[in-house]
């Protein structure tokens, strides 16, 4: 074992240290950097600031809590806007796992912000089952699927439902999620009911949905932690995302390291080997 | 911080601990914390189900009146059967009318929805619209479209023209993947520092006021 | 026979597109009938039909060509190397449920690697983590001893329940690799996070590693980390491939034609595109 | 008996859905069943939820009740699946602890338990991404140069650092060339947009084909053996 392979096969804790260390120094030095705006950012903002005040808006919270460190910037960034443009909001959730729990504290926490009154300016429906029926449903009415909301309340009770039956009376979904309803989201709702979609997803998703960018079907797109950082910089909602890009930046270096050494590590051994073999 | 919090904050941080536990290796907080959080996950279903299902979609609309809803109560019921294999078969109809339903609505939307918008929006003019670049951009979009798709065909050897085909086919393939594996080491690395920020801003200011 | 009626069947699909260009400007909003969405039905009549005539001809045994998915090579020789070397093989056919599709295809595939390990009488190795897919894959590989005639050399511990919960799972098959330190690793099924560790781990233990799966999220991880990797559909081509089952194989063909067809079209619009004269053409596939 | 009617249900559930899409809902008596089918679709689909919970309750069960080894992990599963289950089927005007709004057992246990657990589970990755970046991601052919070079550059440009790098670099040797412009042009919106593109379209044919299959009962492996 030349000095090569012992470098190549060095124990795996040794490397989870350096990763480790990569993340806690920025929090002891803190380091903030200039954060550029993507096009399809930019594309998502402004589809969502020109939409005219008191229009209604539905912000769906289609993430598990797994991701949350990407997504949830996102949601309240959102929500931030919305409320600052006295945007009516209706959020839901496909996700079983925490979804509606979500949906219902991350709300009232920016919606307590801009004292905004549940039931006429924003409204939480909760889960449903089967996101397919749900998602196809809401399309003829949406009290047919959601009867009451996340709290228990009729439909019929709350003012701001009397205005939207379905998503002809929605001006913009919003869709904040980590797995592929983005897809059906466009495949169901924009393509048969023409809804302007605007999607922020996890980094793992974002390259797929460039496809629907690039196609009309998506109105701009958030990707990962540096998608919520420009959505937070565009929307003045400065948060989480951006104090999050420093520690990014580090340990981004600490892996494109990891790559070029170990790939040396891998060559120099070979040519050693192969040299002493001739 | 009121007591309440602290608490809250040192019993997230343990069990945030006990994951990260794993990493060094197998031990009993991380099997403790597992077995937790899968009977945690559970009961969050139940109690999800009984509000969201039982009593708002079943109990409250038969109460007002829509008594038809016992057909898909019992159809749900029905669903159970499945846990015992000898009567399995009594859950068929449930199952298939779920399925059912789902492969029609997916049916259309893969191909209305997907299929259609895709080639029309790969329909570019290779002139492009402004210039040099957007030229540029609609030949790499098509080519690339183009080499993928005859990549993944399987009625012909890929000999020939669609040799060299889907040979461009997978250089541009391997390329997107690239940008896919840069996104995926970005994500995981959010989340880690997701939970870094946790422990660090909420969980040790908190030893300040213990001690 | 076959030839031709493909063609025919692309110049009716032609022609209807653009008859169906007519009718959809003749719309009015209270027709019964949705005729701006008659380039829908054309699409969703045309793919049953290509789809279930596939499934037809499969199913009468017709002989329908597959080219080999240069994957199954990389396998074959790999379970060749691990024969000379008398090292054992190991194979995991992804870590979900029976009823995931990815599943179904790396229990086929792992019915021709036992073929190829009963005949050379290598050992083999198949930890699964649930109980249906332990019994699916008993099935496979002691039918594959039988047909090679080592119905003795088969023994039900080849493939084993291991455990149940995903990093569990992970951490045990790690222990195998690096004690058993098996010759080639086989991964073929759907793979989630720990297709990391899994490959990182085969390869300290020095082993060739194939891998195939359709998540696109994990395919760049095994791509870096694997000799060779099958992508996407072509796991279910391999399937098809080695089953010949008739609903795989109709389904495979009858996609590959709907394939044909989309490239032609996407062609003949940027031809007509670049031009000038396309938007009329390229409107016909306007999904309303 | 035991097959055709699931496979009637199945045609029946799917083609509906299929004519409601072709003639408009609103003229047609379409409309009313569409709407009813997916109100029961959400319904039946709910207690598919429930045949989860009822397997791990019976599974961990087993494991106390036979003192399989390790069962006092098993134990805490139970123990887990009912502290959360029953207060939250309970009233909340019997006591602010039941129910599911803030303040109760089952907000409270979510929150600060199950939701820290999940976020920790995929933030280990960010270690395992590391050591398999070292140890096992290889240059080991061509096409494997171009994912890791292609990655590299990607990883750079999504962060403020890396981008200042690649702009001096621009600036430097490629006569002021934008590099991480043409990085967000021609690599995401060029190679990956169309790559995508074509898998999706694969992906959709599949998707389609699979569900005509299901639909007319000709795919009844779901139904399972019997």
């Amino acid at each position: 074992m030349n000095f090569w392979d012992k470098l190549g096969t060095l124990d795996r804790r040794w490397i989870y240290l350096l990763v480790a260390l990569s993340v806690i120094f920025p929090l002891i030095v803190p380091m903030s950097f200039k954060i550029s705006i993507t096009p399809e950012a930019r594309q998502l903002f402004e589809a969502v600031d020109a939409l005219p005040d008191s229009s209604v808006v539905m912000l769906t919270f289609d993430y598990y809590p797994s991701t949350v460190a990407e997504t949830e910037p996102m949601a309240t960034a959102a929500l931030h806007h919305l409320f600052r443009k006295d945007c009516k909001v209706v959020t839901m959730t496909t996700i079983p796992l925490g979804g509606p729990s979500m949906a219902e504290r991350v709300t009232r926490t920016v919606a307590r912000k801009y004292n905004k009154v549940y039931g006429t300016d924003f409204v939480n429906l909760g889960y449903k089952a089967n996101w397919v029926a749900v998602l196809k449903g809401m399309g003829t009415s949406i009290e047919a699927i959601y009867p009451a909301d996340n709290s228990g309340t009729r439909l019929s009770e709350l003012p701001l439902m009397a205005t939207v039956k379905n998503y002809d009376d929605v001006s913009f979904i919003f869709v904040v999620a980590d797995n592929d309803i983005v897809q059906n989201w466009v495949s169901i709702v924009n393509a048969q009911y023409g809804t302007p979609i605007g999607a922020g997803v996890t980094a793992v998703g974002a390259p797929k949905y460039y496809a629907f960018v690039g196609s009309g079907q998506l109105t701009g797109l958030l990707g990962g932690m540096k998608g919520a950082a420009e959505y937070e910089l565009l929307a003045d909602a400065r948060g989480l995302a951006e104090k999050g890009m420093g520690m990014q930046s580090l340990a981004h270096l600490v892996i494109i390291l990891m790559v070029i050494v170990g790939n040396i590590a891998f060559f120099a051994g070979r040519w050693s080997k192969k040299g002493k073999v001739k | 911080m009121s007591s309440v919090e602290i608490i809250q904050i040192w019993v997230a941080a343990f069990f945030t601990l006990a994951i990260f536990s794993f990493l060094y290796k197998d031990n009993p907080f991380y099997k403790l914390a597992e077995h937790i959080f899968a009977g945690l996950s559970a009961g969050y279903y139940v109690g999800l189900i009984w509000k969201a299902v039982i009593i708002q979609q079943l109990w409250d609309p038969m109460l007002a009146g829509s008594w038809w809803l016992v057909i898909p109560g019992i159809l749900g019921v029905l669903m159970f059967a499945r846990l015992w294999p000898r009567i399995s078969w009594v859950s068929r109809i449930a199952l298939a009318f779920v399925m059912g339903n789902t492969a029609g609505i997916f049916l259309i939307t893969q191909l209305h929805g997907i299929v259609l918008p895709q080639m029309q929006s790969t329909m570019l003019a290779l002139g492009g619209t402004a210039g040099f670049a957007s030229a540029l951009l609609a030949i790499i979009v098509v080519v690339g479209v183009i080499s993928t798709l005859i990549y993944f065909y399987f009625s012909k050897e890929h000999t020939g023209v669609l040799g060299v085909t889907a040979r461009v086919g997978i250089w541009f393939i391997m390329v997107s993947f690239g940008a896919h594996f840069g996104y995926t080491v970005m994500a995981r690395i959010s989340l880690l520092i997701g939970r870094v920020y946790f422990l660090a801003d909420q969980w040790l200011p908190s030893f300040s006021q213990l001690f | 026979m076959l030839k031709h009626l493909k063609i025919r069947f692309l110049l009716t699909f032609l022609l209807t597109f653009v008859a169906d260009y007519q009718l959809a400007a003749a719309q009015t909003s209270d027709d019964i009938f949705r005729v701006d969405r008659i380039n829908a039905l054309i699409t969703f009549v045309l793919f049953s039909i290509a789809i279930l005539l596939y499934i037809k001809w499969a199913k009468e045994g017709k002989p329908l060509f597959i080219r080999k998915i240069a994957g199954l090579d990389a396998v074959e020789e790999a379970v060749g190397r691990a024969t000379e070397m008398g090292k054992p093989v190991l194979f995991i056919p992804g870590i979900q449920e029976i009823d995931d599709i990815e599943t179904i295809a790396g229990i086929s595939i792992l019915g021709r690697v036992a073929k190829i390990t009963a005949q050379y009488d290598t050992p083999l190795v198949v930890p699964v983590r649930y109980p249906m897919v332990l019994a699916a894959g008993q099935e496979v590989v002691e039918q594959a001893y039988i047909e090679m005639g080592k119905r003795d050399s088969y023994n039900r511990d080849i493939v084993r329940y291991v455990a149940g919960e995903q990093f569990a799972f992970t951490a045990t098959v790690n222990g195998m690799m690096m004690r058993d330190r098996p010759a080639a690793n086989i991964y073929m099924g759907a793979f989630f996070a720990e297709s990391l560790l899994l490959a990182e781990t085969g390869n300290a233990a020095g082993s060739i590693q194939i891998a195939g799966t359709a998540r696109p999220e994990q395919l760049p991880f095994f791509i870096a980390a694997c000799d060779y990797t099958l992508m996407g559909e072509e796991l279910y081509a391999a399937s098809a491939y080695l089953s010949h089952e008739p609903l795989m194989l109709g389904g495979l063909k009858g996609q590959d034609l709907m394939k044909v067809l989309i490239v032609v079209l996407i062609i003949v619009g940027i031809i007509l595109m670049t031009l000038g004269f396309g938007d009329a053409f390229r409107n016909l596939f306007e999904a309303v | 008996m035991r097959t055709i009617v699931p496979v009637i249900v199945a045609f029946l559930a799917g083609f509906v859905m299929i004519v409601s899409f072709f003639f408009n809902p609103e003229r047609t008596f379409f409309g009313r069943i569409e709407s009813e089918v997916l109100v029961w679709v959400t319904i039946v689909g709910g207690f598919t939820l429930l045949l989860g919970v009822v397997s791990i309750t019976r599974v961990n069960w087993h494991a106390v009740r036979t003192k399989k080894e390790g069962w006092v992990y098993n134990l805490f599963t139970l123990l887990s699946i009912f502290v959360m289950a029953i207060p939250a089927m309970l009233p909340v005007s019997w006591s602010q602890l039941f129910g599911d709004t803030e303040g109760s057992i089952y907000d409270w246990l979510f929150f600060h338990v199950d939701y820290p657990m999940m976020a920790t589970m995929f933030a280990m990755l960010a270690f395992y991404i590391a050591s398999a970046a070292y140890r096992a991601f290889r240059a080991r052919n061509p096409e494997a140069t171009l994912l890791l070079v292609t990655a590299t550059l990607v990883m750079l440009w999504r962060i403020p650092m890396g981008e200042a790098f690649l702009i001096r670099v621009g600036d430097t040797l490629l006569f002021g060339y934008n590099l991480p412009e043409s990085i967000n042009t021609y690599i995401m919106n060029g190679a990956n947009l169309a790559v995508q593109r074509g898998i999706l379209i694969g992906a959709a044919l599949g998707a389609a084909s699979m569900s005509l299959r299901i639909m007319l009962g000709i795919e009844r492996t779901y139904m399972g053996k019997g």
